[in-house]
C-alpha cells in the first residue's frame, strides 16, 4: 500500500504475472536472485500460507550468456572452451557432449588412450562435482562444517585435474579426435593414491552427515517424485535414479569404456530427497571404481587422432546428438551443420534445466524450510540452467 | 562524604555489580566471538582469524570497531520507534539477569531470593525484541522469523520451567545461592546425578531459547537470509550478536548452578570453578553448531510438544513423588 | 518400433536412423495437426521429453522434439515446420508439463507462439525484449534438404518434399 | 517387536548425534590444511601443471628471441580474439640502395633485396579477455608458443593485463606505453 503512495509498483514483470494467480490470504515471497539457498542468480517466487508454500516459480535468465548462439559465430573448436563454462561442476561432461557431436558428425575415430583418459578425467570432474554439492547442500540444511570436508578433498582433486586440463575450475581439455594433454606418470600415481584415501573419507561423510539424525529428518520424505513425474518434466540424472528409474546415459548409450568397466547404476526407489542424497553419495564410489579400473586398463597410444581437424576446419553437412551422462543429469548436444565451419544449429540440452522445471510442482504443499531442502536435492547449478 | 553516606549501601552494591555485569558481559561476548570463530576454524580445519593481532586475537575489537562505525540504517516504511526498541530490548534484559547469578559463594551481585523466577521472567522478554524486530522492519523475511521465534520460545519455556522446577522442588528454594549451597563439592553430589533428565531437557531447551543451531530458525540463513535481523546493519546488529552470546553465558551459568554444583568443586571452592564449568558448556554450544544440521520448524515443535513436555512433566512428577514418599 | 507407435497418425516423414551415426534411432516429420496426437502416444508409451528446439530453415522454423525412453533407449526426434510470417505450434505442455518451459524458451530464441502454454511469458530473456536472438537472415538460412543428409524413409507421404533437393525436384518437375 | 524398536530407534538416533560429535571433535585436533596464503605458497610441483597466461618460447640459439614468425595463424585461431601480432615491415630502402640494385640487376647479377624479417615486432595478449584455453599453443606451426605458470597475474588497470610477450616472460608484463599507443590506434 506505501508503494502505491509513493508511486511505485510493487515487483516487477513476474512478481506481477505471478500474483495474477494468488490467493488474498497469502504472501507472496522472493527467494533470490540474491539469496543463500539458490546458489547463484536463481530467483524462485513462492506463494506462502504461513510457512506453508502454495504455489512456486523459478524465475530464470539472470545469468543467461546465450551460448547457443556463441556456437553459431565461433568455429567448431573455437567453442570449446565456451562449453567448459556452461557449467562449471562437471565442465568437463559438457566438453564431451560437444566434441563427441562433432565427432559423431564427422564420422571421427577416438584413439583407445585418448577415450580411457575422456573417462578418467570426466569422473574425477564428476567426484568434485558431487562434492561441492554436498557440501552445499549440507549447508543449505545448516550444517557448515561439511563443505569445509568436502571442499579439502575437492582441492586434492583440482590438483589432480589440473595436471591434465591446467585449470581448476573451467576445464577445457577435450579436442575434437582426442584430448589435449596425455596423462603423465606424476598424475596416473597420485590419483591411485588418492583413490583409497578418499575411500576413507566417505564412511566419515556418512557418519558425519548421511547418518545424523536431523539429516535424515530433514530429508526422508520429502519432495517426492515419483517415475512418471520425472518422465513428464524429463528429469535425468541422480534425481531420476533416485525415483527408481535406472537411467544412466553411460550404460544406456553404449559407451565403449564404461561397458567394459565393472561398475553399477546406483539407483533408489524412495523418491525423496535423501534418495537423491544417497544416489549421489553412491555415485561417488562408483566413480572411484572406474576411475581404478580405467587407470588400471589405460592403453598406450596416441592421444588426439591423426589429423584432427584445425580451426578453420569444415564439418560435413548433416545433424548428430551426441549425450553423456553428467553429474547433474543428461547432457546433450544437437549439432546441425550445413557443411560450413561454423555450426548451422547448436543445441544445449542442459539436464539441471529439466530438474528446475519440475521444482514447481515437488515444492508445492511445502514447509519453506522443506522448499529450500527440495531446491537443493536438485543439485543445480544456475549458469548451466540459463546457458 | 555525610551526602555519600546518606546512600544505602545496597544501592552502591548494586551500580558497582551493574557496572561489572556490563563489564563482564561486554568482555565475555569478545570472547565468544573469537572462540566460537576460532573453533569453528578448528573444526574445519582451517585457522579462523588469523590476521589480526597474533593468532588473530584482535579480531572481535575489529569487528566491533566495525560494527560501530557502520551506517545506521532505517528500512523504508520500517516502524523506526519499534525498529530501534529491539535491539536496545535485546540487550538490557539479559544484563538483569546477572544480578542474582551466583559466581561464588560472596561473588553475587545480590542474592535474591526468587532469583531463578526473576532469570526466567526476564528471559521472557527477550522474545519480545525478537519479535519486534522482525516485524517492524518491514521485511518479509523478518517477519516469518519473528512468528518462528514466537512459537518457538514460547513453547521451548514449558519444559523449560519444568525442568528447573524439578530442582527447585528437590532443593526447596528458588534462591540459586542456595541451590548451590545444596550440592556438594565431587561431583556425584551435584543435581546432574540425582536429575539427569532434567538437565538434557534443560540443555535442549537452552539451545532453543538461545536460538542456537540446530534451533537457529529465527535466523535460518539458508532460508530466512538473516531472519529477524535481516534488516539491521552496524550496532542494531551488534546487538542483537551481543544479547546471543550474553544469554548463551546466562543458561550456561543457569545450567552450572542448577545442576554442576556452581562455584563448588573438588579442592578449593571458588568463582574459578564457576568459570570452568561454564566455559566447558559455552564449549558445547560452539561444539554443536558447527556439527549438526538444522531441523525443520514443525520438527522442533514436535520435539517439544511430543518428548519434552511429556518427559518433563513425568520427571517432575516422579520427583515429586519420591520426595513425598522419602 | 516407432513405425508401429504411429500406426494411426498420417506420418508426413518416418526414417529409421543409425545411432552411431547421428544419435538418433528415429526421425519424423510431422503435420501440426498431428504433433498433440503423437507426442500423446509416446507418453504413454513412456517416453521422456529430451528438450525442444527450433532450427531456423529457409523453408521455416523447423521444431524439433526429442524424446528417449528409459528402458530401451532410441531417441525419437520429432519434427514439425511452422512458417516465418506466422510462427505458431500447439503446445504439449498439457502432455509434458516439462516441455512449458522448453517452449517458452523457444518463443524467446525463435519468436515461436506456442498456443495452450499455461504461462507463455518469456523465460531467459528480458521481458521487454523484442528480438529474437536465434532468428537468421535470409542470407544465412539453408534448405532443409541441405542439412538433412539423404536417407531411406520408411514412410513418406507423396507430397512430402521438404528433403528433396530442390534440383531433383525441379528434374521430377519436368519428368 | 515393533514396540522394542520404538524404543530402540530414539536411542540409536541419539548416538548418531554422539557420533557427529566425536568426528567435529576429532578434526578439531587434527592439524590444519589452509596455506596461509602470502606468508606461505602452495607446492611448485602444483603450480607447474597451471596454464597461466600464455609466453613464447626462447629461441634455442638466441634467448632474447622467440620463434615466432608472425604467421597470424593463433591470431585467427582464439575463440575471444585477444592477440595482436604485427609483422615487422620490410626495410626502407633508400633511394640510392635501390639504384645500386638496379644497377646490379642490369648487369644481369642475381639481387637479393632485403625482405621483411620474418618475426613480430609487437606481440600483445590482452589477458582481460583471454580465456586460457589453449587454442593458441596448440595451432602454433612452429610451436613457439607456451602457457606459463604465472599465479600472480594482477593489475589494477586494463593496460596491465595487455601482456607484451616479445619482452621475454619472467620479467615485466607490461607493454611498453608507445606499444599501448601504437595498440590504441589500430
Amino acid at each position: 500500500m506505501h508503494y502505491e503512495q509513493l508511486g511505485v509498483t510493487e515487483g516487477d514483470f513476474y512478481n506481477r504475472n505471478f500474483e495474477k494467480g494468488a490467493r488474498e490470504d497469502t504472501m507472496i515471497l522472493n527467494l533470490g536472485p540474491q539469496h543463500p539457498a539458490t546458489h547463484g542468480v536463481l530467483r524462485v517466487i513462492v506463494e506462502l500460507d504461513g510457512e506453508y508454500v502454495i504455489r512456486a516459480e523459478p524465475v530464470l535468465g539472470y545469468l543467461h550468456r546465450m551460448h547457443e548462439k556463441m556456437g553459431e559465430v565461433k568455429t567448431l573448436s573455437q567453442f570449446i572452451p565456451n562449453t567448459g563454462r556452461i557449467d562449471y561442476g562437471h565442465a568437463l561432461g559438457w566438453n564431451w557432449a560437444f566434441v563427441g557431436a562433432v565427432e559423431r558428425l564427422a564420422g571421427f575415430e577416438v584413439p583407445e588412450r585418448a577415450q580411457y583418459i575422456r573417462v578418467i578425467t570426466t569422473e574425477i570432474n564428476r567426484i568434485t562435482s558431487h562434492l561441492l554439492w554436498w557440501g552445499a547442500f549440507t549447508l543449505d540444511l545448516g550444517a557448515i562444517t561439511p563443505i569445509m570436508y568436502a571442499f579439502d578433498d575437492r582441492e586434492h582433486l583440482l590438483d589432480i585435474l589440473q595436471m591434465p586440463t591446467g585449470s581448476r575450475l573451467t576445464h577445457s581439455s577435450f579436442r575434437i579426435g582426442g584430448v589435449c594433454t596425455d596423462l603423465s606418470e606424476k598424475f596416473i600415481e597420485t590419483v591411485r593414491d588418492f583413490i583409497p584415501k578418499m575411500r576413507e573419507r566417505l564412511p566419515m561423510y556418512r557418519d558425519l552427515v548421511t547418518d545424523n539424525v536431523i539429516l535424515r529428518k530433514r530429508l526422508e520424505g520429502v519432495g517426492v517424485m515419483d517415475a512418471d513425474m520425472c518422465r513428464r518434466y524429463g528429469v535425468t540424472g541422480p534425481v531420476a535414479r533416485g525415483s527408481g528409474l535406472a537411467y544412466d546415459v553411460r550404460q544406456a548409450e553404449h559407451f565403449p569404456i564404461y561397458e567394459g568397466l565393472d561398475w553399477q547404476v546406483a539407483v533408489r526407489t524412495e523418491g525423496d530427497s535423501m534418495a537423491r542424497y544417497l544416489v549421489r553419495m553412491d555415485e561417488m564410489e562408483q566413480s572411484l571404481n572406474i576411475i581404478e579400473q580405467a587407470l588400471a586398463a589405460l592403453p598406450a597410444g596416441p592421444v588426439l587422432m591423426k589429423n584432427a581437424p584445425k580451426v578453420l576446419w569444415k564439418a560435413p553437412k548433416g545433424e548428430s546428438y551426441f549425450a553423456v551422462e553428467g553429474a547433474r543429469g543428461k547432457i546433450g548436444v544437437h549439432l546441425v551443420s550445413n557443411g560450413g565451419e561454423f555450426a548451422y544449429k547448436v543445441k544445449l540440452r542442459s539436464p539441471c534445466f529439466s530438474n528446475l522445471s519440475a521444482y514447481a510442482e515437488a515444492a508445492r504443499g511445502t514447509i519453506l524450510a522443506d522448499a529450500v531442502a527440495i531446491l537443493g536435492s536438485l543439485d543445480l547449478v544456475i549458469p548451466e540452467i540459463d546457458r | 562524604m555525610t551526602f555519600l553516606a546518606a546512600i544505602p549501601s545496597e544501592l552502591i552494591h548494586i551500580v558497582i555489580g551493574m557496572v561489572a555485569i556490563m563489564a563482564f558481559v561486554g568482555i565475555h561476548v569478545l570472547v565468544l566471538v573469537y572462540a566460537e570463530r576460532k573453533g569453528a576454524g578448528h573444526i574445519q580445519r582451517r585457522p579462523g582469524p588469523f590476521e589480526v593481532g597474533p593468532h588473530g586475537i584482535l579480531q572481535p575489537l575489529a569487528d566491533a570497531g566495525k560494527l560501530i562505525g557502520k551506517q545506521l540504517f532505517t528500512p523504508t516504511n520500517a516502524d523506526p520507534i519499534l525498529f530501534w526498541m529491539a535491539p536496545v530490548l535485546a540487550v538490557f534484559p539479559v544484563l538483569l539477569l546477572f544480578v542474582p547469578m551466583p559466581f561464588g559463594p560472596v561473588v553475587t551481585v545480590q542474592e535474591v531470593n526468587l532469583g531463578l523466577l526473576l532469570i526466567l521472567a526476564f528471559a521472557g522478554i527477550g522474545v519480545l525484541s525478537t519479535m519486534l524486530a522482525g516485524w517492524a522492519s518491514n521485511n518479509k523475511f523478518g517477519l516469518l522469523g519473528a512468528a518462528r521465534t514466537v512459537s518457538q520460545s514460547v513453547a521451548y519455556e514449558i519444559p523449560l520451567l519444568l525442568a528447573v522446577l524439578c530442582i527447585a522442588f528437590q532443593k526447596g528454594s528458588l534462591n540459586l545461592s542456595t541451590i548451590v549451597e545444596g550440592q556438594g563439592s565431587w561431583p556425584w553430589q551435584w543435581n546432574i546425578v540425582t536429575q539427569p533428565l532434567a538437565f538434557l531437557i534443560f540443555l535442549v531447551c537452552a539451545f532453543a531459547e538461545t536460538n542456537r543451531a540446530p534451533f537457529d530458525l529465527p535466523e535460518a540463513e539458508s532460508e530466512l537470509t538473516a531472519g529477524f535481523h535481516t534488516e539491521y546493519s552496524g550496532m542494531g546488529f551488534g546487538m542483537f550478536f551481543m544479547a546471543e552470546y550474553a544469554n548463551m553465558v546466562v543458561v550456561s551459568g543457569v545450567c552450572t548452578a542448577l545442576f554442576l554444583g556452581g562455584w563448588k568443586g573438588p579442592g578449593i571452592d571458588g568463582v574459578w570453578w564457576f568459570m570452568i564449568k561454564v566455559y566447558a558448556l559455552l564449549a558445547l554450544f560452539i561444539w554443536v553448531r558447527w556439527t549438526y544440521p538444522r531441523v525443520r520448524f514443525d520438527q522442533l515443535l514436535n520435539i517439544n510438544w511430543k518428548w519434552l513436555i511429556p518427559l518433563a512433566t513425568l520427571n517432575l512428577l516422579g520427583t515429586v513423588f519420591l520426595m513425598k514418599v522419602f | 518400433m516407432i513405425d508401429s507407435l504411429f500406426g494411426t497418425i498420417k506420418v508426413q516423414y518416418l526414417v529409421k536412423c543409425d545411432p552411431a551415426k547421428t544419435g538418433l534411432a528415429w526421425s519424423v516429420f510431422l503435420a501440426q495437426s498431428d504433433l498433440l496426437p503423437a507426442v500423446k502416444l509416446l507418453y504413454r508409451a513412456n517416453y521422456f521429453l529430451e528438450d525442444l528446439t527450433a532450427i531456423d530453415a529457409k523453408e521455416g522454423y523447423l521444431a524439433v522434439y526429442h524424446f528417449d525412453h528409459i528402458d530401451s533407449p532410441g531417441r525419437v526426434a520429432l519434427r514439425v515446420l511452422t512458417s516465418h510470417e506466422a510462427p505458431e505450434l500447439p503446445s504439449i505442455a498439457s502432455v509434458y508439463q516439462g516441455a512449458e518451459w522448453h517452449e517458452r524458451e523457444t518463443t524467446d530464441f525463435y519468436g515461436i507462439t506456442f498456443t495452450g502454454n499455461p504461462n507463455p511469458v518469456p523465460l531467459l530473456l528480458a521481458p521487454d525484449m523484442t528480438e529474437h536472438p536465434l532468428q537468421k537472415t535470409e542470407a544465412q538460412r539453408a534448405f532443409l534438404w541441405d542439412l538433412f543428409p539423404p536417407a531411406e524413409p520408411l514412410r513418406a507421404a507423396a507430397d512430402f518434399t521438404l528433403l528433396t533437393p530442390a534440383a531433383k525436384l525441379a528434374e521430377t518437375g519436368e519428368a | 517387536m515393533s514396540m522394542i524398536r520404538k524404543v530402540l530407534e530414539p536411542i540409536g538416533d541419539l548416538w548418531s548425534l554422539v557420533v557427529g560429535l566425536r568426528i567435529t571433535g576429532r578434526n578439531f585436533t587434527r592439524p590444519q590444511v589452509t596455506v596461509h596464503y602470502p606468508r606461505e605458497q602452495v607446492p611448485t610441483d602444483l603450480t607447474d601443471s597451471y596454464r597461466g597466461p600464455i609466453a613464447l618460447v626462447p629461441h634455442p640459439r638466441d634467448a632474447t628471441k622467440s620463434k615466432c614468425t608472425a604467421c597470424m595463424i593463433c591470431v585467427g585461431a582464439c575463440p575471444s580474439q585477444c592477440i595482436t601480432v604485427v609483422k615487422a615491415p620490410a626495410p626502407v630502402i633508400t633511394p640510392e640502395q635501390e639504384k645500386t640494385f638496379q644497377e646490379a640487376e642490369a648487369r644481369g647479377e642475381e639481387v637479393e633485396r632485403p625482405v621483411a624479417p620474418r618475426e613480430p615486432v609487437i606481440w600483445i595478449n590482452d589477458f582481460s579477455l583471454c580465456s586460457l584455453c589453449g587454442m593458441c599453443v596448440e595451432a602454433c606451426p612452429p610451436r613457439c608458443l607456451t602457457f606459463s605458470h604465472e599465479l600472480n597475474a594482477v593489475g589494477t588497470s586494463r593496460d596491465a593485463f595487455l601482456h607484451n610477450l616479445l619482452i621475454p616472460y619472467p620479467g615485466s608484463l607490461k607493454p611498453t606505453p608507445e606499444q599501448v599507443q601504437k595498440l590504441q590506434e589500430r
